[in-house]
């Protein structure tokens, strides 16, 4: 390959690019959420630190960096040390995976607009996520605290559980697209609602071609259980923040806990991504097909590679757009859902999100299978 | 003979009512009718067979009633049957024994009775089928799976000891198949050279083989093959110093376990010296004749001499069996006209004087609990008609003539004498002595004062010796009958078998079956 | 009436009234039961009578009268049928046996009426008569052996009659092994003669009997026939087999009369008479049977002498005729032994029946010391005890002097003879004359030694009755076979006997004939010789025992040694248990103890020990630690590898 | 030269060796160690030089059957690992310890 | 020196180096961790094979699941008071390394001397160009996978579903404890 060093300086910088834009939207988030319950909760909030108490975080940051690094004395300085920064690594590396916008074709280059593009995105994707436990294995252990070690089990024991639906949740919007890769699914959502299968051609004008309306029962499941794999309400008996002790991460102070932070608003940030891009058109605009973009921006431009930049940041906006609504949601349901007990959330996970997506895998797979078989 | 399906497949009909009946008793929900049911199922059982000796044809050496399916096609194995001269009598022997036995053991067997009966039955399968297999895997087969209910019956409802003895009588018995089933093996393999290519488990084409031997080198095929089949057979004869199991086995089992044992089992071995070892190694069979002989004629007089020792009366009767079965081994291995007649006949005798002494003692030890010699005495005079019929049926074990066991003792000893003089001389020996421990025992435990049994009989009525039985005399009528019948007339049922030996004796070089 | 049909009811009669009472066994009637069994064997006597009649009235070639039933056995070559053949030897016996046999039973109704188990004794007599018969009429060796066979289970049961008695069970069980012994001999014997003459059948036999004269010992005919024989001395109960008859005495007395003297006990010498061209042939065996029956006949004499039961003395006098019949068909003199067959039949009977009466009449007291004088209590009794004892102690012109001295002059004359022989008979028949005056003696002459107790009386009539037309027999059936030169001064009274049974009997070679001559005045000397030494013994024995009762035991004492080996029997008895019965019984418990349960049962057990040590020792591998399996497994896959890359 | 073209021109037999080093590493760990746990991690990770290998072939002899057989090996060894932890819980209850010797106790 | 190779030599390291960390530490919870680390290589490598599929699987089946299981049993035994690390026995102990050493020789040495030739398929052959063809698109690998695994090993993956349900039942069964809110005895 000619151009491979060039391609592969680019794609480290990319890497780096999007690690940063991941590290960066935490503090925003943080905000977002004091700022969000506070309101929810008719309070005000940080508000003194520059205006509408933005720099409370920058603010909250030195004063993280500041603090004593402290390590309980019977407890095990490897894991410890390890623990948060393993934090971060799979929340950052499969945010890579996501697609964030269309290819950018600058001359004879076409830059992705993701960290890196995976064959099979789904299931890299799924993967490194599931590493996610050990942070908190290794916390908990490390802490060589009872509560840590507790809230550890607890969190990891749930993460688990709920990997299941999670992972049977997509097997229906695999089956659906026929594909793992990310980029292809955000392009089979593209246009109005329509499909083809029991001989004829359905179509809905008014609607976007979104997996939401193939999949709604898969759409929610895996929202709820995107919920419980993030750790956050209502399923978040790990930490019981609000009234307990902070689960596996109760030892944790000063930067090391801020990378806790960063891996947890990371794997929120992994869960709305996803569900943009299975149920909500990824990158795609309702009613504006990515040719349709590309043709406006070329027209606009007079060039391809202007098209190309104007599609890519068009595209890249949309996605925007849908990711920051469901973090929005994420962080308006912390605030308004009550805590579920531990058995509870115990028997939803087995008991009911399972069966409904196991129902759902099924159900997919006899329609797909029929909608190709017989005429209607 | 009519071409209806009862003919054409009455030997499948014969092998398999047995199973049929014990799955009918298995699921049979009453258990106070158990006995009367398999009664009637042995006596239907009789019946089919007394249809086939209908239509026997005495007259040609061929192989009747044959029916033939492959079974694993691929080894040439097949569901092979046949009956011909030599298997027909102990056909008869196993279903006419079988209603007796259950009648016998009405009584004895009080737990378990439903297992008990369809064990049986499917004993009574495995014989037939061994009796009546012409392939050798599906004889196998039928050989192992009649060790399996003996197993049972004298592991459940045997003495006090029987664990001991079920595994002792287990193991001996599985180590010899286990070398027949070698030998089968290689003989399958060689097999193709007499077919065409394609290899056979059927007993006709093995007759076929011509297995080359070198006399007086142990290590040819033939002999090793001999020696291979003759140690499975000798175990289950048994024939000394194969013997042990059997005392052990006989003393443990219940009255009709022993019956049947002695009365069918051991013919098994006899036969298949018949049916295999002498006609398929018939260089290997002449030329080891005088092992078999001598360990026959030791077995006789070893038997003999041992019985006269033994304290308990079940093991006298056992090593009895050990003596007489020496005859029949002697007779067999002679191999000419006489012995192997006398010895055909010899098996039905044993099996019914035997089998009705073992009764005997069964119904003896109902009532008393005990087989100790020394603790009988003057039973003659407070049971008189269970005594005659014991004299009776001890006149037939000791060979007196008008009761069957002359006939066979008497041929075979004739045999005997043509093969070599001296042997007989031998041998004859066993006449005098197989008297001697039997009217020791009868004078021990019938006659002279009474014995402490007997006292005690007089002075406790709960226990009070109580003659047999109208059940019992029905039992022991046909044993009787047939005990009387086949000393008088053995003819009529020598004539079954005789053109099947003579077949056998003529063309012992060269045999083979012809199918009819 | 066909022959077969009569020859069927001879034999069923006695088959039906064993059966009829056998069934009602539990019975104690004894008239009905005793009159069943006499029918049946009147019934049988009448036949046997028409037989003999039948017989007579054909050519004496050709007399002969056949019956075949059906096929008995028939394997190969060798055919045997229920064939029953009556001819001059077989009709004598079947007169004796179905006459004295109905006299006994008639005698049995009184003796036995007291008895319990009356019935079932009915039953077996006629069992025993039935066998009997079998025995006489069958026409080949086989048949014969069917009813040598079940005489002597007859005689088993029957003497073992009163079993309760430890000692009357065994020597039932006795006699029945003994006769085993000498059966497995005959049946040896038996499979020689069909081995070498391809038939069983007594004609074809005889027919086939070689010429010439078989010398040496190996001989297929001499060896048959000296097994033969060995089975007779087991019947007959000769030396060396004798030992069961006096221990016989045990059954019943008309049972010692009918089988232990008349009849079962001649079965050996019928059957050599049977087959007299055969063992004619065999001069060796002929030998053997001439001394055998002359020791016999010295032995059991001398020990009678000593003999104090009643019934033991008849017993070994029984014996010792046996052995003079024996001596009779051993020198050739096949007729002489026959015609002793007869007449001891008829006084043996006589006096086992006499002594039964005696018996009776005292009780069941059988020890001649405790009689004496009897001879006022029973009159009848002793008449016919004295024809008996007369007979028996050859008194000239009663039957035993007939019988016996043709044997004695047959025995010297015969080329197969020997002085030796006759001299042996002379000292048999002296001892015989002192041993039954001494009988007669002590049991009714003398003075009374009889219990105060007891109160001797004569027999009912169907006790009687027997016995005198026993006494009449015993007296003069002597006069069927008189010997030539008595004959000629009793007014050429014809004999008989030679005549009826020369066409069956064969001679003497003619070389071996005219290899001897003897003249007449010979046979008078030694006739005289030894009539006159009998009478002077039993005048000797007649004073010993009833003037000098003292002077006995004197002469027991001078010669004490000789005294107690007589009196114990020669200790044979002794020495057949120490030598061969007490070892075999002890080592065959060795045999059982060292070889089948520390031998073979060792052996297998080494085997299974082998296997549970060889599974012990691999167990030690098996320690449950895992590690350790995982590095054989990993060895062994370095050992494979090794393997398939070093090859 | 051969030795850098070794180095260089990786191919098959790179993936294999590899794959035997590992599996040897986990085999001495069977071996070797007496904590339970690791004993089974260590089982764990041979069965993973065996997907390796078992790839590697997929791939080198363009044959997806190793593939699926590296499918059913995980699967097997998801399972195999449940039932041994639930193994091994059982035996920390009863004896606080996960030593492998305490499987000794199981011997006939 | 291509990418591949650089990649395979980085990834031998990573697979390699936790893989001894694994067998020589002595906290069995390192050992764990180094065995995750182990795993996430093995499923680099399988990525360098073109096993995109596989190596998500091996991620969620082996770090995500088995490794947590691994992971939280030794927390939860909390093995403060370590074992010993090794076992005993001189004599076994030599066996098993040198068996080990030998092994590992042995199988280097045949793996080195056996495949010469890197494809064992003929080249050429119609299969070989099929497979090859179908290769090439790293796209369709994992349809290729689902084909073979569905079609051709159907039964495979219904008798490990069973299996999978059967370990299911047993591991509740084996891990039933006594007491607790779900008690049921």
């Amino acid at each position: 390959m000619g151009n491979s060093s060039l391609e592969i300086i680019i794609n480290l910088a990319k890497t780096v690019v999007v690690f940063l834009m991941m590290v960066q939207a935490v503090p925003i988030l943080v905000w977002l959420e004091r700022r969000g319950s506070a309101f929810i909760q008719n309070r005000f909030g940080p508000n003194r630190v520059g205006p509408l108490g933005l720099v409370q975080l920058l603010a909250d940051a030195a004063k993280f960096l500041n603090k004593e690094d402290f390590v309980p004395d019977k407890g095990n300085r490897l894991l410890f040390y390890a623990a948060p920064v393993f934090a971060l690594i799979p929340a950052a590396v499969a945010y890579m995976a996501m697609p964030m916008s269309t290819p950018l074709k600058i001359g004879d280059s076409t830059f992705l607009i993701q960290g890196y593009e995976v064959n099979v995105g789904i299931v890299f994707i799924l993967g490194i996520s599931a590493m996610a436990v050990y942070t908190m294995l290794m916390a908990g252990f490390g802490s060589s605290s009872k509560f840590s070690l507790m809230g550890a089990m607890r969190a990891s024991a749930q993460v688990i559980s709920y990997e299941l639906a999670l992972g049977l949740a997509i097997v229906g919007v695999i089956m659906m697209y026929g594909t793992f890769n990310l980029t292809d699914m955000v392009l089979a959502q593209q246009g109005a609602f329509h499909f083809s299968g029991f001989g004829r051609e359905f179509s809905l004008s008014f609607l976007p071609n979104w997996g939401i309306f193939y999949q709604p029962l898969g759409a929610v499941i895996f929202f709820a259980a995107a919920f419980a794999e993030s750790n956050r309400l209502p399923f978040d008996l790990a930490e019981g923040e609000a009234e307990l002790v902070a689960g596996f991460h109760t030892e944790y102070g000063g930067f090391k806990m801020l990378m806790f932070f960063i891996g947890e608003y990371g794997h929120m940030m992994i869960a709305s991504g996803l569900m943009t891009t299975f149920y909500f058109g990824g990158y795609g605009i309702p009613g504006w097909t990515i040719a349709e973009v590309y043709q406006t921006g070329v027209s606009i431009f007079g060039s391809e590679t202007g098209g190309s930049i104007f599609s890519s940041v068009m595209h890249f906006l949309s996605y925007n757009v849908k990711f920051a609504i469901f973090l929005w949601i994420f962080i308006h349901v912390r605030w308004t859902l009550p805590r579920f007990r531990y058995d509870q959330l115990m028997d939803l996970g087995w008991k009911t999100m399972l069966p409904w997506a196991l129902f759902n895998t099924i159900l997919t797979a006899t329609v797909i299978f029929l909608a190709s078989q017989y005429v209607i | 003979m009519e071409n209806n399906l009862v003919s054409t497949s009455i030997l499948s009909l014969i092998i398999f009512l047995p199973i049929v009946f014990a799955i009918v008793l298995a699921l049979w929900p009453q258990k106070n009718t158990i006995r009367e049911l398999a009664l009637g199922f042995s006596l239907i059982q009789l019946g089919a067979s007394l249809f086939l000796l209908k239509d026997f044809d005495s007259s040609t050496a061929a192989l009747q009633f044959v029916e033939k399916f492959n079974w694993i096609e691929r080894f040439g194995i097949s569901y092979f049957v046949g009956v011909d001269g030599i298997s027909i009598m102990l056909i008869m022997l196993t279903t006419v024994l079988m209603p007796i036995m259950i009648l016998g053991a009405w009584n004895s067997i009080d737990q378990r009775v439903k297992d008990f009966h369809v064990a049986l039955f499917v004993l009574q399968s495995a014989m037939l089928g061994s009796f009546l297999a012409m392939d050798a895997v599906l004889f196998y087969t039928f050989w192992e799976l009649s060790l399996v209910p003996m197993y049972f019956i004298i592991g459940i409802w045997g003495g006090s000891r029987r664990i001991y003895a079920t595994v002792k009588f287990f193991i001996y018995t599985m180590s010899g198949s286990v070398l027949m089933l070698l030998a089968i093996i290689f003989m399958m393999r060689l097999t193709p050279e007499v077919t065409g290519g394609a290899m056979s488990a059927s007993l006709l084409d093995f007759y076929k083989l011509k297995i080359p031997f070198v006399g007086g080198e142990f290590f040819t095929p033939q002999t090793l093959l001999f020696f291979a089949f003759a140690l499975a057979f000798a175990i289950k004869v048994p024939l000394f110093p194969l013997h042990t199991w059997l005392p052990d086995a006989h003393v443990e089992a219940p009255t009709p376990g022993s019956v049947v044992l002695a009365g069918v089992m051991l013919k098994m071995g006899t036969y298949c010296y018949l049916r295999w070892v002498i006609p398929l190694f018939p260089e290997a069979a002449s030329h080891y004749s005088w092992l078999f002989i001598s360990l026959g004629v030791i077995g006789i007089i070893y038997g003999a001499l041992v019985a006269m020792v033994q304290p308990d009366v079940k093991k006298l009767v056992a090593y009895s069996s050990v003596s007489h079965m020496g005859y029949i081994i002697l007779g067999l291995f002679v191999l000419n006209v006489y012995g192997m007649n006398g010895a055909l006949y010899q098996m039905l005798n044993h099996g019914v004087s035997t089998g009705g002494l073992f009764l005997l003692i069964g119904m003896i030890y109902e009532r008393t609990h005990s087989r100790e010699i020394s603790k009988y005495g003057g039973l003659a005079s407070a049971m008189p008609i269970f005594t005659i019929i014991f004299i009776i049926v001890t006149m037939s074990s000791i060979a007196v003539p008008l009761t069957n066991g002359f006939v066979g003792e008497f041929l075979i000893l004739m045999g005997t004498f043509q093969y070599s003089p001296g042997v007989a001389a031998v041998a004859v020996t066993g006449v005098v002595l197989g008297a001697a421990y039997m009217l020791w025992m009868v004078k021990k435990v019938f006659f002279g004062p009474a014995g402490e049994i007997v006292k005690a009989a007089a002075h406790d009525p709960a226990h009070a010796l109580h003659d047999l039985t109208t059940r019992e005399l029905v039992v022991m009528a046909p044993i009787l009958i047939l005990i009387l019948w086949m000393g008088l007339f053995p003819n009529s049922i020598m004539d079954y078998s005789k053109v099947s030996v003579d077949h056998l004796l003529k063309n012992q070089q060269n045999y083979s079956l012809e199918v009819e | 009436m066909n022959h077969q049909a009569l020859i069927a009811i001879l034999l069923l009669a006695p088959l039906v009234g064993f059966l009829i009472n056998g069934f009602r066994f539990r019975s104690q009637n004894y008239i009905a039961a005793g009159s069943i069994a006499t029918s049946a064997l009147i019934i049988s006597f009448i036949c046997a009578v028409i037989l003999f009649f039948e017989l007579v009235g054909m050519s004496p070639e050709s007399r002969t009268i056949k019956a075949e039933f059906f096929d008995w056995i028939a394997v190969g070559n060798f055919k045997v049928n229920a064939g029953f053949v009556v001819d001059q030897i077989s009709s004598i016996m079947l007169l004796i046996i179905t006459g004295v046999g109905t006299l006994i039973h008639l005698f049995s109704i009184g003796y036995m009426h007291h008895d319990k188990g009356v019935t079932k004794y009915f039953s077996y007599l006629n069992f025993f008569i039935f066998n009997m018969l079998i025995l006489v009429l069958g026409d080949s060796l086989l048949t014969m052996f069917v009813g040598w066979e079940g005489v002597g289970l007859c005689s088993y049961l029957l003497i073992g009659f009163w079993f309760s008695d430890s000692a009357k069970a065994a020597a039932g069980m006795k006699a029945f092994i003994t006769n085993r012994i000498g059966d497995a001999a005959f049946l040896l014997g038996l499979f020689i003669l069909f081995m070498s003459f391809g038939t069983l059948n007594f004609h074809e036999l005889n027919a086939l009997a070689p010429a010439t004269m078989e010398a040496g010992w190996m001989g297929a005919v001499t060896l048959g026939t000296l097994m033969l024989f060995i089975g007779a001395t087991g019947k007959s109960a000769q030396i060396p087999l004798y030992v069961w008859l006096p221990d016989a005495m045990a059954g019943p007395t008309p049972v010692s009369a009918l089988i232990h003297a008349a009849t079962m006990v001649t079965a050996g010498v019928y059957m050599i008479i049977r087959l007299n061209p055969l063992f004619v042939s065999a001069p060796n065996t002929m030998m053997v049977i001439a001394i055998i029956g002359a020791a016999t006949a010295v032995m059991a004499a001398t020990i009678g002498l000593t003999q104090n039961d009643i019934k033991k003395v008849l017993a070994y006098s029984t014996v010792s005729q046996l052995g003079y019949m024996f001596l009779a068909v051993g020198v050739g003199a096949f007729g002489a032994g026959m015609m002793h067959l007869m007449t001891h039949a008829f006084f043996k009977a006589l006096m086992f029946l006499g002594a039964g009466s005696v018996i009776h009449g005292m009780v069941d007291e059988q020890d001649i010391r405790k009689m004496g004088g009897l001879k006022k209590y029973m009159k009848i009794t002793h008449w016919t005890f004295v024809m008996g004892w007369l007979a028996i102690i050859g008194f000239p012109l009663f039957s035993g002097f007939f019988s016996k001295d043709e044997i004695l002059w047959n025995a010297y004359s015969s080329p197969r003879g020997h002085i030796g022989l006759w001299i042996a008979g002379v000292v048999g028949a002296m001892l015989t004359a002192f041993y039954m005056t001494r009988l007669m003696a002590l049991t009714f002459w003398g003075k009374s030694r009889v219990d105060q107790s007891v109160h001797p009386h004569e027999s009912s009539a169907s006790m009687t009755i027997p016995l005198i037309i026993l006494a009449v027999l015993a007296a003069v059936s002597g006069f069927v076979g008189v010997p030539h030169v008595i004959s000629e001064y009793l007014g050429h009274i014809p004999n008989f006997w030679e005549h009826w049974l020369e066409p069956v009997i064969r001679k003497l070679p003619e070389v071996e004939l005219q290899s001897v001559t003897h003249s007449v005045s010979e046979e008078w000397t030694l006739m005289g010789t030894s009539v006159v030494l009998a009478l002077s013994s039993a005048t000797a024995a007649f004073i010993m025992y009833t003037k000098k009762l003292g002077s006995a035991d004197k002469v027991a004492n001078a010669i004490k040694p000789v005294y107690d080996l007589i009196d114990n029997k020669y200790y044979v008895d002794e020495f057949y248990f120490g030598a061969i019965i007490n070892p075999l019984i002890a080592q065959s418990k060795k045999l059982w103890y060292y070889v089948d349960v520390n031998f073979i049962d060792k052996m297998t057990y080494a085997v299974t020990d082998f296997t549970q040590n060889t599974g012990k020792l691999v167990k030690t591998l098996q320690n449950g630690n895992m590690q350790q399996y995982a590095m054989y497994i990993s060895l062994g896959l370095v050992a494979v590898l090794s393997f398939v890359l070093m090859r | 030269m051969q030795e850098i073209s070794l180095l260089l021109a990786v191919g098959l037999n790179h993936y294999l060796i590899l794959s035997a080093i590992l599996f040897t590493i986990g085999l001495s760990g069977v071996l070797l160690r007496r904590n339970l746990i690791v004993v089974m991690m260590s089982i764990e990770l041979m069965l993973n030089a065996v997907n390796i290998s078992f790839v590697a072939f997929s791939k080198y002899n363009y044959n997806p059957e190793g593939q699926v057989i590296v499918f059913f090996v995980m699967t097997i060894a998801a399972a195999e690992a449940a039932v041994g932890l639930a193994i091994i819980v059982s035996i920390f209850k009863r004896f606080k310890e996960v030593n492998i010797r305490f499987f000794e106790h199981l011997k006939g | 020196m291509s990418m591949d190779t650089v990649l395979f030599w980085f990834l031998s390291l990573i697979v390699i180096v936790p893989a001894l960390a694994v067998v020589l530490l002595s906290n069995p919870v390192y050992s764990a961790l180094s065995l995750v680390m182990t795993m996430v290589g093995v499923a680099a490598v399988f990525a360098t094979l073109n096993a995109y599929f596989l190596a998500g699987v091996q991620l969620i089946v082996y770090t995500g699941a088995v490794m947590v299981l691994f992971v939280m049993v030794l927390m939860l035994f909390d093995l403060k008071h370590d074992l010993q690390t090794f076992s005993r026995g001189k004599v076994s102990g030599f066996l098993k390394i040198a068996g080990v050493g030998v092994m590992a020789g042995l199988l280097v040495g045949a793996i080195s001397l056996a495949t010469k030739k890197p494809s064992l398929i003929v080249e050429g052959s119609p299969l070989a160009n099929e497979l090859a063809a179908a290769a090439a698109s790293g796209a369709d690998n994992t349809k290729i996978l689902a084909e073979n695994l569905f079609l051709r090993n159907m039964l495979g993956f219904e008798i490990l579903g069973v299996l999978l349900l059967v370990i299911a039942v047993g591991t509740v069964a084996l891990s039933r404890s006594k007491g607790g809110t779900h008690a049921r005895d």
